[in-house]
Order: C-alpha cells, then structure tokens, then sequence
C-alpha cells in the first residue's frame, strides 16, 4: 500500500539544512504502515488546505482526560489510521531522562503505537501520536505498569512545566523540579479527573528570565526570587569593566536597568537594592559578577493565558515573596491553591480560566474571596477611576450593598434573599 | 466507543504522578544541584556550567523538529550513552541538551549529532532558536494551516541564525500556530492564522453538539438557537461574531476555516521575561500572507525582512520588541516596507491604553 | 443689615499667609450688600456641610449659553442673593490686558454686577459672578459694546485657552495667542449657540511642556512641535557641563531621554534626531544650550478629557506634524476640525464627548469618517487582539458586513434596511 | 425667567470673538514675538526672558486668590501702571504675572504687591504653586465641598513652598474638585471630593426634568423609569450605580451629595507635560479624609506628609508621580504610613492594565 500513497507536496519537506521530520516518518511508515497513511492524509491537507480530523472523547480507565482522540474523515481511502490518537504522558520534571528512561517509553511506545513521539508538546507533556481504541488502553496500562502517567486534559490541572532550574542553572532561586513533581503528585487527582471550571496550568520558572513562559502561559506562574542585596563579586566586577571598557558597561548594563538603581562607581558596581526589582538584566550580562542575593524565594502570580475569548493575558503578582524550600513553605503554597481553587471552582463560570474570572469579579473581590490581603506590589499603580465603593464609608442605610462588580458569592446573596 | 474500557484486562497501578526527576539527572546536576556558580558561552550551541565545587558540565544543544519516530529517539539515547554519561533533555522550546562531563566528549558529540540525527548543534546566546508551534494538520482537529511543515520551512530560512550566537542584538523566539486559539505561545516573532468569517453552521452536524454549550461559549453572544422545522438549530448573529473560532473548537459544526480566505500574520514584540521593561504582548506587525504550503515562501520572505531591518538597527541586548519601540514603530514600517494600517489600530476594550496619549512623536 | 450676617466659620479664612478672598470680598461687601449676603450664605454651606445653590438657564438675547444661572434656597434670609448669576467672559488669548483694557472691564462689572471677577476659570473664562436676571442682560450689552464677548457653556464650543508662548517663552513653536484668537473668531457661531452633541474643547500649547494642560483638559489639544534637528549651541553646552560637571548631566539628562537619545560626548551634546520624540526634558534643563528645531508646527491631537462616565482620557495622535504658519495653514486645520465636528456632530450621542465617541466606534472607523489616514505615530503600538475584521479579506459572501464595533454612520444602515 | 429677553432695550454688537491680544501685550513682548532666545531664574517668582535681539523682560509672579474684587483688580492695575509699563497677565494657574522692562523695577513692584496686595511672590521654578480649583459652595449647584476656602486653607499650609524655588525637587502642581465631576484638572496632587451612595431620588422634583435625558445620561445604565401613582418616576438600582454623579448634574433631584458621608481623596501622579515619560493619570493615594470646614486640617497634614517623603527621597527633575514610580508604591505607602487596601485596586474595564504582570518585585 505504501507505494500507492502519494507524498508528493510532503517530499518538498525533505530538502533544506534543518531536519526533517518527513523523512524520517518516512522511514518510519517502512515498518509502520499507520505512518505512511498518515503521510498520506498529510499531503491530501496541504493539496486541499484542509483538515481531515476530527475530535471525540476516550477515557482511559479511572481518567477524564490524557487521551486526544482523533478520527480520519478519510478512513476509507487510509483505513489505518481511521482512529489515531494522542497520549498525553508526563515527563520528569524539566524534561531530564535518563536513557533507560527514555528506551523504556521508547520500547512500549513502539509495542503499543504508531511510533510517533513529539518532544514535548507546548503545555509540556510528552505527544505519542498514532494508537487506536484498543491499544491506548493497552498501551496505557503498560505505561502505569512501568511508573509512567497520563497527562492532564479538558477542565482539569495540566501537566506541569519547569525550567532546567538548579539542576544545571547558576540563576536558578528555587527546586523548580521539586516543586514541579511535589505540585504534579499532590495534585493528581486534579490533573486525572476534570472538576474545574476550565484548565488550570502551573509553570515554573527558577528566575525572572522565566525561560519556562510562566508569565503567559499559564494560570500560575511560580517564578524565583530573592529577598535583600544582589550579591556582587566585585574582582569579577572590575575585571568585566577592564575587558569590555566603561562605556560598554553603561550602555548595557546601567542604562538598561528599569528602575535606575545600578551604578558604575569606578570599576565597583553598586547596586540600589531596594529599588531593584530583580529584573535579572545586569547579573544576565555579567553572570560571573553579579549574581541573585541568599536569601532566596518564589513569586507567584495568578491569571495568565493565551488569547481565547478576552484576549492574551499575563500573569499579574499574588504573593510577593514566598520561602520555598522545607515541608511548610510547600504546604503553604498549596493551602493557597486550595483556596483558590476553592473559590473558583465555586463562583466561576463554565469555561472561564482564572484570569478571566479576576477580570470579571475584580482583583479585590478575588483576594477578599481567598483571604489574602492587598498588597501594593500587585499592581503598578493605584486605580485612575474615582468611581470606587467603599463599603466602609457607605451610610447605613446604603450598608453592604454589593459592590461595582457582580457579587461572587452567590450562595450568600440567595439565602439573604430568602431570609428576607 | 467507550466500551473497549469494559473489556477485561490486566490494570496497571493508577494515579502515578510525575517520573522521579532525580532518577534522570546527570550526575553531576545531582552532586551540585542548586549550587551552580557561573556560565559561558564556548562556542555556538555549547555552554559550560561552573559549580561553586568547581566542577565543570559541557551543556550542548541540538535543534530538533520535535516530531521524530522512536527509531530517532533510540539513536539519541545511543549518542547520549556514548558521550553524555546516559542522560540527555530537552528544552523549553524543544531542543535536545546533551550533558558531559568530559570536554574532550563535545567534538565527537557533535559530530554524531550532525551525522547520526542530522540534527544541527546551535539554538544558544543571540540566536534564533527552535520555533515553538503547534499540532496543525498532523493531529489537531482545528488547524486552518500545518504547524510542524510550515516550521521546517521556516527554519531552513534562518538556519545560519541557529547555528551562530553572534548574528543577531539578541536571542530571538518565534512561534507559530495553526488556528485562531493559538496553542502557540506570546514570542519575539510568531506566525498565526486568521480567520476571515464567521463559522458556516454545517446543518447536518447540529444534532451532535450539547447547543447550550455551544452557545455559552461565545465570548461574542454571537450565537443564538433558533427553531427551524420543528427542531432547534443555531444562528450566528455576524455583526457581533469576531471569527474567534471559540465555538469551532466547542464544536464541529461551528466551521470556521475557509481554505480560500484563511491567511497568516506576523506579530511582533511578545516577552515573558521580567528583564527591563518586563513581559510584553506581541504586536501586530504584519497580516494577509498567503496560507501557501508546502513551504510557505512569502511568510519566509517577510520574517528575513523583519530580521534584517532588526539586524542592522538593533542594540546589543534588545529584544526584537524593545528595538521596535525604541526606533518607533513609525521607523518600522519605513525600514521594511510593510504598511500600516487601519486594523493594526486596536478596537478593543483596551484600545486607549494603545493609543499615543502624548505630544511625544518621532519628526 | 450686614451686620447682623453671621460669618464666623469663614472669618477662619481671614488668617494666615496667603491672600484671603474672605477678607476682600468683606471690604467689597461694605458696598455691595450681595457680596456680604453672599458671605452669609457661605457661611451657612461651611456650618451645614451643604449648598445652597439651584442652578437653571438663562439666556442673553441671540446666545444660547455663556450664564451660569443660580438662584439661592436662602432667599428669604438672603434676597439680595435671591438671583446670583455668573456670566462669562471670553478673554483676550493668553490672559494678557494692559490695565486700561482691564480697568474697562472692572467699571462694566462694578456699575452692573457684585463686583466679584474669578481670573479665570478652569476653562479660561472671564467670570463675573454676581448679577441677576436683569443686570445680566445690562452688563452683556454694555460688554458688547465695548468689544467683550460671552463665554460658551452647554453642548456648544467652549472658550479656547493658551499658554503665553511666543509672546514671551523660549520653547514656543507656534503663534498659540494668534491661533487662539483666530479659531475663536472663525468659530464664534458655535461657541455662542450650542449644537453639538456636547461640550468642545481646544487648548493650545506652545510646546510639550503643555503649560495649557491641552492633553488632559481639552477635546482638541494644539501642541507645538518642530521637524528635523534640535538646536545645540555647544558652547553653552560645554559651559554647563562645566559648571555643573558630567556626572550632574548625566544623571539629569542623558539618563532621563525616553527614548536614550542624548549623548554627552566629552563636553559635546550629540542628539539622535530621528529618534527624539519631542519631550523637551533635555531642553528644559539646559535652555541656553538646546532648543527646538528651526521647522516648526504643531501636533494635534484628539479626545483628553476629565473624568466624568468613562474616567479621564488624554488627547492621543491624530496628526503627528502640521505647519501651523500661513493663511493656508490656519485652513488646512479648520478644514480638519469642520470634519471632524460633522462626522461626530451627526453620529454622537447626545452628552458624549468626541473621545467616548472614538471609545465607541473605534479610531480606526474615526478616521474613515473624517477622510484621514492611519499613522503609525497615532498609536504607541498595533493591537495585541487577533479579533480583527480585514474588510478586505472577507469572502464575498460575506463582504460589506459591519465591524467590530457598531457601525456609526447609521443613517446608511436605516437607509438600507428601508430598501429591503 | 427667560420673558426678560423679551424687554426692549438697546442692543450691542454680537459675536465680537476674543479681544485682540496684542492690543494687550507688553510691548517688549510685540518687539521680539517669537523670538525669545532663553530665560533664567533670578530668584523665586522673578525669571528674565532674553530675546534674539538683546532685549530682556523680567516677569514677577504673584500669588492670587483667583476670586477677587473689582477693587482688587484696580489696585493690581494701578502697580502695573507704576512698574510694568501698564500690562500684565494672568498664567494657566490664576497666577498673576507683570512684565517688566526695567530691572530696577523689580523691588519696588515686590513691595507694592505684598504691602498693597496682600499677595506673596513666587510659584515659579521647583516651587509649589497655586492650587488650581473650582467653585465649590460660592456658586456652583453641585459642590460637596468648598473649594476657594480650602484651598487658601492649603495654601496657608504650603506658604514657603510657594516662595521658594528650590525646597522641592521638582514643581508640584496640585488642584482640588468639589464633585466627582472634577473641574479641576489632573494634578500631581488632587484633592477630591468623593461621594459614598447612589442619588437619593427628591421624589417633590420629579417633574421638573426631562425623565428620558436623566435617565439617558447615566453611564452606568442604573435609573430607570417607574410608574408610581399613574405618574412616572425614577428609580435608582443600586448595585449598578457607581455614584458619579452624573444625574446630579443633569437633574437637581437626583441628589447625591451627603453631608454626614461624603469624604476627600487625594490621587497622586497627574501629568499633562509630554516630559519623559509622558503625561499621566493620578492614581489614588489616600481616601475617607474627612471634610472638615473651615481649614480642614485632616487634608493639609495628609499633603504635608506626602511632600516631605517627596522631599526627602525625590530626585532632581522627578515630578511626584515619577518619584512614587521610582520607588514603588510600596515605598510610597511605607513612606507616609496610608494604609493600601483594596479600593486601591482598579475595578474597570482597564483594571488589568493596572496589575503588576511582571515578576518584577522590590524585596
Ligand atoms: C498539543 C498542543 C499543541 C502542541 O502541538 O504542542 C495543544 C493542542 C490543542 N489545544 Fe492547546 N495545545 C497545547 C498547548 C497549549 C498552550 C501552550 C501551553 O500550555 O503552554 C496554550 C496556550 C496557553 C493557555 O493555556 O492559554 C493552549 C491553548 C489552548 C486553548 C485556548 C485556551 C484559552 O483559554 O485561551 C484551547 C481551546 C480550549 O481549551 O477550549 C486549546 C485546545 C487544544 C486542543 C485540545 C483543541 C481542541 O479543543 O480540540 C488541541 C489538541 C490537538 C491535538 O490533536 O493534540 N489549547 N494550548 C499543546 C498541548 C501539548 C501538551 O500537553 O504538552
Ligand atoms: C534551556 C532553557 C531552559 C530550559 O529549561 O529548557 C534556557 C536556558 C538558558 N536561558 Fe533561557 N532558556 C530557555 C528558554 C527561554 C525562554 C522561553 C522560550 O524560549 O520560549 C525564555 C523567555 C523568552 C521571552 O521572554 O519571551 C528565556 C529567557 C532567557 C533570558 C531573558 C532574555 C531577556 O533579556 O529577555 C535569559 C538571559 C539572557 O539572555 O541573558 C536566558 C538565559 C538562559 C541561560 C543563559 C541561563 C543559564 O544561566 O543557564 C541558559 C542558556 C541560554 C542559551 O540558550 O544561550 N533565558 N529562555 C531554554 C532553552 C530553549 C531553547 O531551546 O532555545
Ligand atoms: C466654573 C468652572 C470651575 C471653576 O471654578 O473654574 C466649572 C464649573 C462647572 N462645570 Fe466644569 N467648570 C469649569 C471647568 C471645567 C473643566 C476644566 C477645563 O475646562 O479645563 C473641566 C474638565 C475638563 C473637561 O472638559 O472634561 C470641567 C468638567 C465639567 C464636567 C464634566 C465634563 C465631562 O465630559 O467629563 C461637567 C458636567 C457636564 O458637562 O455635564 C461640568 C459642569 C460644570 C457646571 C456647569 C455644573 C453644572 O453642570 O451645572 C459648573 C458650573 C459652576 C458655576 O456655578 O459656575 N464641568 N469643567 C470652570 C469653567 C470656568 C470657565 O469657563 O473658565
Ligand atoms: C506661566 C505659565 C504658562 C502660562 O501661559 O500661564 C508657565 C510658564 C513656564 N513654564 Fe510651565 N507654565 C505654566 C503652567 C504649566 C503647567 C500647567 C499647570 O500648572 O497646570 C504645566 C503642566 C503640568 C503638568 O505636567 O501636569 C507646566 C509644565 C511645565 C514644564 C514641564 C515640567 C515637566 O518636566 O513635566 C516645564 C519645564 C520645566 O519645568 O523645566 C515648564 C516651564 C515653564 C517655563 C520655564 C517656560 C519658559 O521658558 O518660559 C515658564 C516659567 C516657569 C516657572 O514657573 O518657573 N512648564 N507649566 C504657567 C504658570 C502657571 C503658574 O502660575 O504656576
Ligand atoms: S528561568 Fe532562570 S533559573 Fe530557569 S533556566 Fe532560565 S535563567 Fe535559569
Ligand atoms: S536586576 Fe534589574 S532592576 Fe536589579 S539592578 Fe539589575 S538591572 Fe536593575
Ligand atoms: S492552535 Fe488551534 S489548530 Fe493548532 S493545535 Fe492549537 S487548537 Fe489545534
Ligand atoms: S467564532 Fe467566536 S465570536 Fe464567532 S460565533 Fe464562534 S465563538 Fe462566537
Ligand atoms: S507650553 Fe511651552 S511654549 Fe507654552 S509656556 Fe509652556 S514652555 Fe512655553
Ligand atoms: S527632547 Fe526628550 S527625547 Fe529629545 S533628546 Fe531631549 S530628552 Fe531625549
Ligand atoms: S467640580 Fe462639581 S461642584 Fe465643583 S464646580 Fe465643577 S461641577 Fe461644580
Ligand atoms: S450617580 Fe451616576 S451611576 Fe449613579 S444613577 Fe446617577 S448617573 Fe447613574
């Protein structure tokens, strides 16, 4: 059958210096008829500009979710691949393997499926393209079997995602894949079965360079931080000075810095510590001269997305400084999800992610809600609206009347009403 | 469908969690975890990593296309026992990392990589990396475009800005996607699709989609059901609809792609990082490119026309959308030709938060 | 009769260093019995927290506005306050008078009115407060009479304002008393007889330094600019950096140019022209040294105003350089305005200002309207939306549908349904 | 009321315009218009003004109530006769100005204004100057508050600000409102007042407004008509109003002022110079101060507190709002001890342009 397929616009992927994933499916379909057929429908797309795939629902066993399945609107001409889905499986925390790992998956992969891996989907999971009804379960319980687990769709915890962090990273202020595997086993329920409004995704990031896209592409973003002076090498300083000359040192370092709070003192750099905002650009430049201050810790924002409905958002600060390292600063955290979930899950609308929801109820409504007290380091600036209701000014017969935005607390409006 | 779960069937344990990262770690990265001194650049594509116990790690990175075949993967797994002590990862952005603890391991390293894979070694410092993107005609059930095709093209186009960390003021990310929703992320530069008209209702699939879902969904109010012969369909009221394809994605009927109108933009200027200025949403700079696969030549030509102005008028450091900003984006459309126009103003909410609010102007 | 007039919370104004208007309006009350009643009154409003205004409308003969009509609630205890009327006054541009003009004005006053003159109101107006519904018309004929017109009020054109640019300051890139006076003149019709959806505001500065506050508090703000390079008398440069020393320049200038564009190049100014965005910090600092470009204009811009419904806007960019000079200058801009008061005039709302208009129909669809085309210089940057309708791109099938934002020109709309 | 039109008398020109300036310019200023070179301060309230041809003007800047009598415009008038060459001007901020083409002049004027005036000299260079205000309980129909008296209150208060040129770092501007209509303009420091609850309806006065345009007014869509005793009234729905006042203002019946609970705000930041970083909008700094005739001091210890931290850490060159930039709000607030809650924090559609979406923190 494979020779009958016609590739023929696909092939126009083969040339050119990077490599090319048509090739080696091609190789691939030579002992995977699935693959040759789904190179097949592939060229048919790019002819037509058209999708042949449609989307339905599979459940592994005990799961709402990690299953994409797919069917092919052109199963009677590539009758192999008429169901062809996706197994969302999670990785090790920052997508390190070992290669015993790595075979592992590869060898049940190969048993089981079409033998189509991605490395990694964008959320951060590991993509095995290509497997049926019959074998996703089998090739499921041949995962759980050997320590692996689904990923997470649909109104679920996503699979979460980490930069390289302390693993490897001198910039590195917190165990970003400690965290990231404590939050995933914590939380797996969450991740397995669908109970939230909408999806909710963590990334973590170890410094504000956040080479994780916390900011905005995910609902909270975990970013490192840390607390007091920056810490300065100052011979490494001056020998950086001597190597690129002063006004190198100005126009990339100390013109750059947003808020102004870094000098060039002769060969010294002296920093304004508590205007710095930990912008990592001057330590960035000159990694062996400056470096993130001891006392490290975390920064957690809250409601950031990609455009669907509102439009992009980013991530916007909740706590802004956070220990991370023993049992209680872990639990601390999750008794702040908790209580997020918890009052998003209750007031949010079908569909509607975190971000969204703040937008509609209002940042000081969502805090009152899990009982984290406004902070000014939350915002950039106060509100520009005169148009405020403050309760506590309000006259007693106007008292707690609800406030701009929509009350949240329904449950409470109604048996007031009721009571009435 | 569901009922292959009824089959009987040995189970596997269940709610497994995340794989044991330390398992997978290469050993130096145990030994000195979280105490890393200081990096450097060696040369294009290899790092080393100093640790405050003065062990060294070569890191060296690999561009990968992300889709790759379990035979693919296997060769990594061989090259990474040979030289990287067994272990290996992969980046944010989809590229492959070899750890070593031996220097003398990086040139034949490389060179199995380069032969073996075929992988080019590159993707560090001021570079243009991998592209992140999507699923497209490979898997989604959305795509208006390919995502993983339309990437290789493009990369062919800026391989000597991968494989050189000196070509460019700064590292540059780009992204794609294949649909309005945009699985893509915010990047320096990303290629999206655009959709042209509100979804055509195929009647015949109505029955097979929960209305009220799909109805609750739009961020529009677009859609309202409607009786027709006795049964109720939906309308989609076209002044409110935005095109979004949130309904599309919601459900099948809701066909918002059209083959001969779908095009693709250019957006400039998205950052996540906090550096300077902080995070930042990508721009419209650039829309009404064909949708002309296989290798998309005109979404190519633009990109290099962008890269070029940024080349030769950017500072050392500037992200893509800090030199647009500095230089103005008057001076933008100027240096590379595209015009501006009316649908680059914003008609959001937010609209008057874009516009120029001051006397400040570039004469 | 003003002795009995109880003003004992007032007299508290009557201490301290800066000028008390109580004492003055005390000494005129000895011979106008109004200002003392008018005291009195005040008196009451500080005891009660409270006013004791009603204001209504009252028109002088062929004017539509200019009175500001109030009557008092306390015009038992008070009558000679029983009317108290303010009427404004258009001022000479710039808020120049020799003493003889001004002395004309005080004798009209004290012969018709209390006696009481504000210099000026917010707006810019002359305001004479204190007449009532007969004296009023009195004052305004002998007003006329002697070549003084009436202010505006209501949805109409209201009295223009300037700083006193080229009259006396160094930084003045156009002629802002003699555009005043000109668009004051050409558009002394709509000023007098309100037929605008709402209030229209022109403030005219001389450059950005906007000592007229035009971006905040006028629809169309006027604001001197130049083209081309800045001035730099490098002597005096170097004079200043002498006396003050580099490290004063560079932390006052050079670090505080928006957009990084000044050097200081040993005792050398070095400005990157193309990227000076007109900010004028630089120049401010050092006026002996730098100065505006020879080629001088104004840019104009649309839609600042202050709070009330939507919250406060800001003029933004509507046309980035206009020269601003000849007779066919003062056209061009006149010809803009007539437009944009069509365009707005037939599409508003009643009670909204051009800004909230361009809020609701979107700048885009403005333009359009007003025959102007887009400039990048009018945005600080694109859309970050993928919501977008390109006109241009919609399948014929579904071509010439309306976008995004309610279509304005509805009479179009109307016309067409009718046909159907 | 308007029958008064109807009486005959002899009537003057119509639609004069604006009196011609330069029937009212210093003549030093119609010499060398538009060709003034530079200016430089001579000393608090005084700066000479240097033309292209040579020629100097001296300009002298008192302070003024704004809110004068006719007698006290005479005396001004008669000083400007004897040492400004009959001419004077009154600047954006009600200041009064005389131009002077003698030095020698200078000293003398200065005594005439503060013996014969009353009035202080200064207001110029980094200095505070006039409170720019509105007409509070003196004329207008809707003030909560007074707003000549308690800005002569304030200014009291910020006296040697006012006649010196160099104790700030920067100039402050500050103004002050009497409704939230805000006639007073966006300042670097605004006091204004503030209103607590929907409008209570005077029921007596429904009939002496147009219901549609009241009802049309309202930006918030809260009042709606009601039929009540075959008569149609107003009501008020509470949750939506935003207490703006808007109705008040088209209607006397909407009443919502409240003398037991309307309060004074003070926003920082204002900004209408396109300087730097361009203009700006004040931002909320400190609510609930009490209104508190006739000197309400609350208000004056609020402002001091806020200027002397301004004092104290500013920069040269940095107006307040740049200044609490700089720092942080943070700061602002660990600097003057007001307490940040969550008024603070936007609630419009523009809120989340508001929030701190960076992880740029000060720890
Ligand atoms: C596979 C993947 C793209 C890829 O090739 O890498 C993907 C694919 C899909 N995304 Fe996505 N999204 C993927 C990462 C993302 C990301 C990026 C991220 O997580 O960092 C985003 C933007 C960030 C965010 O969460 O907003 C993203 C935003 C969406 C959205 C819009 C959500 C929103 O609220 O704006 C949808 C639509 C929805 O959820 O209704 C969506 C929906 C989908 C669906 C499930 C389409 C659908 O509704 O049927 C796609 C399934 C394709 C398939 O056949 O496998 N996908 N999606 C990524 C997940 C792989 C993984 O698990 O690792
Ligand atoms: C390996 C990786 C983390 C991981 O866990 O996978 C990584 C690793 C490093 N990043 Fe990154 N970044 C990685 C993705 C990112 C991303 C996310 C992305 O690419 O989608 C970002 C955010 C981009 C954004 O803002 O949109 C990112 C923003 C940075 C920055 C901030 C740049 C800036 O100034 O805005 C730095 C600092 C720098 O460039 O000096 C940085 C610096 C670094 C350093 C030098 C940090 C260090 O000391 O090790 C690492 C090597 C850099 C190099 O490539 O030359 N990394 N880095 C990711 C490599 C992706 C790739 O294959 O190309
Ligand atoms: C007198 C004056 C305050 C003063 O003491 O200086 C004033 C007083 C009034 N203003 Fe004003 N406004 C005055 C300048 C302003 C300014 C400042 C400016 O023009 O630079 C503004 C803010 C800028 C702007 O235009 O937005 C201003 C924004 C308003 C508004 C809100 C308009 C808006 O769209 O936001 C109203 C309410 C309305 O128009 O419905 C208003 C309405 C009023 C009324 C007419 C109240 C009313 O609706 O009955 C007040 C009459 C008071 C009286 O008894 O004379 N006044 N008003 C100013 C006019 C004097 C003059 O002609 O020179
Ligand atoms: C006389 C007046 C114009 C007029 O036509 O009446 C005026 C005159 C001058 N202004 Fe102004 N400004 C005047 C109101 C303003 C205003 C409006 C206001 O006060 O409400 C502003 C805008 C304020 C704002 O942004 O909110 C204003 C923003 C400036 C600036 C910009 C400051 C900045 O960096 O943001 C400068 C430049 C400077 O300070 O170096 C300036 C500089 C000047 C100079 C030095 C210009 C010159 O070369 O003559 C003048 C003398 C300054 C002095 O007072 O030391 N003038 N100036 C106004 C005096 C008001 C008063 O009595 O205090
Ligand atoms: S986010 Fe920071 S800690 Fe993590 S990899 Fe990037 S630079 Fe290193
Ligand atoms: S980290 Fe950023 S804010 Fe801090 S000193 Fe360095 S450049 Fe400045
Ligand atoms: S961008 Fe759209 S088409 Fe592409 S993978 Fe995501 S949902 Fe599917
Ligand atoms: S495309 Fe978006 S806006 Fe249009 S009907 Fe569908 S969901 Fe609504
Ligand atoms: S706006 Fe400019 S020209 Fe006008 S007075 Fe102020 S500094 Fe002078
Ligand atoms: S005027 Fe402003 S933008 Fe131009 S050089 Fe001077 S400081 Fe820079
Ligand atoms: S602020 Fe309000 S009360 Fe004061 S003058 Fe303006 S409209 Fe009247
Ligand atoms: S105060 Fe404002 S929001 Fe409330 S009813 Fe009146 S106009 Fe509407």
């Amino acid at each position: 059958m494979a020779d009958k397929i016609d590739t023929g616009m696909v092939d126009e992927l083969e040339s050119g210096p990077w490599p090319s994933f048509i090739t080696d499916l091609k190789e691939l379909s030579k002992r995977k008829p699935a693959v040759g057929q789904l190179l097949g429908q592939l060229n048919q797309s790019y002819k037509d500009k058209w999708n042949y795939w449609q989307g339905t629902v599979l459940n592994v066993d005990g799961y709402g979710g990690g299953i994409i399945a797919r069917y092919s609107e052109l199963s009677q001409q590539y009758p192999a691949i008429a169901q062809f889905h996706t197994i969302r499986v999670i990785p090790p925390a920052g997508w390190v393997y070992s290669t015993k790992t790595l075979r592992n998956l590869c060898d049940i992969w190969d048993k089981h499926g079409a033998g189509i891996m991605q490395m990694h989907g964008m959320t951060g999971d590991i993509l095995l393209l290509g497997t049926d009804n019959e074998t996703t379960f089998d090739c499921a319980e041949e995962l759980f079997e050997n320590g692996w687990d689904l990923g997470g769709s649909g109104g679920a915890l996503r699979t979460l995602a980490c930069c390289v962090g302390q693993a490897r990273c001198d910039m590195a202020c917190f165990d970003t894949m400690g965290l990231t595997t404590h939050l995933t086993n914590t939380y797996i329920s969450q991740l397995h079965r669908p109970e939230f409004p909408y999806k909710y995704k963590f990334k973590l990031s170890g410094c504000p360079n956040d080479c994780a896209c916390s900011m905005q592409r995910s609902d909270m973003p975990i970013i490192g931080t840390w607390r007091g002076p920056m810490q300065i090498n100052q011979d490494e300083a001056a020998k950086f000075v001597k190597e690129h000359g002063e006004q190198y040192v100005i126009d990339n370092v100390i013109t750059r810095c947003p808020t102004n709070c870094i000098k060039l003192e002769g060969k010294k750099i002296a920093v304004d510590d508590p205007n710095c905002v930990r912008c990592m650009h001057c330590i960035n430049v000159m990694p062996k001269a400056l470096r993130p201050g001891k006392d490290k810790g975390v920064t957690i924002l809250l409601g950031g997305k990609r455009t669907l409905k509102i439009g992009d958002t980013m991530g916007s600060v909740l706590v802004p400084f956070m220990k991370m390292e023993t049992e209680e600063d872990y639990q601390k955290l999750t008794d702040l999800v908790d209580r997020i979930w918890d009052f998003w899950g209750s007031n949010a609308h079908d569909h509607e992610r975190v971000g969204e929801f703040i937008n509609r109820v209002g940042l000081g409504t969502f805090l009152e809600g899990i009982g984290l007290e406004p902070d000014p380091q939350m915002v950039r600036a106060p509100t520009s609206s005169p148009y405020i209701k403050f309760e506590e000014l309000a006259p007693s017969r106007f008292g707690g009347e609800s406030k701009h935005n929509p009350a949240v607390r329904s449950e409470e409006v109604e048996a007031m009403e009721r009571a009435e | 469908m569901t009922t292959a779960t009824t089959k009987v069937r040995k189970k596997g344990p269940r709610d497994n969690g995340a794989p044991d990262y330390k398992q997978n770690l290469h050993p130096l990265m145990v030994k000195n975890y979280g105490t890393w001194a200081y990096h450097e650049f060696v040369k294009p594509g290899v790092l080393v990593y100093v640790a405050e116990s003065g062990d060294k790690l070569w890191v060296v990175r690999a561009g990968s296309p992300r889709t790759m075949s379990v035979d693919k993967v296997r060769k990594i797994c061989d090259i990474a026992d040979r030289y990287a002590e067994g272990y290996l990862r992969f980046t944010s952005r989809a590229n492959l990392e070899f750890s070593l603890a031996k220097e003398a391991n990086i040139e034949p390293l490389i060179k199995a990589v380069n032969k073996e894979l075929g992988f080019p070694v590159g993707g560090t410092g001021h570079s243009i990396s991998n592209v992140t993107h999507t699923q497209g005609w490979l898997h989604c059930n959305l795509p208006g475009t390919d995502a993983a095709g339309s990437v290789k093209a493009l990369m062919d186009e800026l391989f000597e800005e991968f494989v050189n960390d000196d070509k460019l003021p700064m590292r540059v990310k780009i992204a794609a996607s294949c649909c309005q929703i945009n699985c893509g992320g915010q990047a320096d530069l990303s290629i999206n699709l655009q959709h042209h008209h509100p979804p055509r209702i195929k009647p015949e699939g109505v029955g097979i989609c929960e209305l009220p879902k799909v109805v609750a969904i739009c961020p529009a109010a677009a859609i309202r059901p409607r009786a027709k012969d006795g049964t109720t369909t939906l309308e989609v009221v076209d002044e409110k609809c935005m095109y979004c394809g949130a309904c599309h994605g919601q459900c099948p009927t809701m066909e918002i792609r059209d083959s001969e109108t779908d095009t693709l933009s250019i957006w400039l200027g998205g950052k996540t990082s906090s550096t300077r200025k902080g995070p930042a949403f990508m721009r419209l700079a650039v829309w009404g490119l064909p949708n002309n696969p296989p290798r998309w030549p005109e979404v190519g030509e633009a990109v290099k026309k962008i890269l070029s102005a940024y080349k030769q008028t950017g500072r050392k450091f500037e992200r893509l959308g800090e030199w647009v900003e500095r230089i103005g984006w008057k001076k933008f459309f100027e240096l590379t030709g595209f015009p501006f126009t009316k649908y680059h103003i914003d008609t959001t909410e937010m609209a008057r938060s874009t516009f120029n609010t001051s006397a400040q102007v570039r004469l």
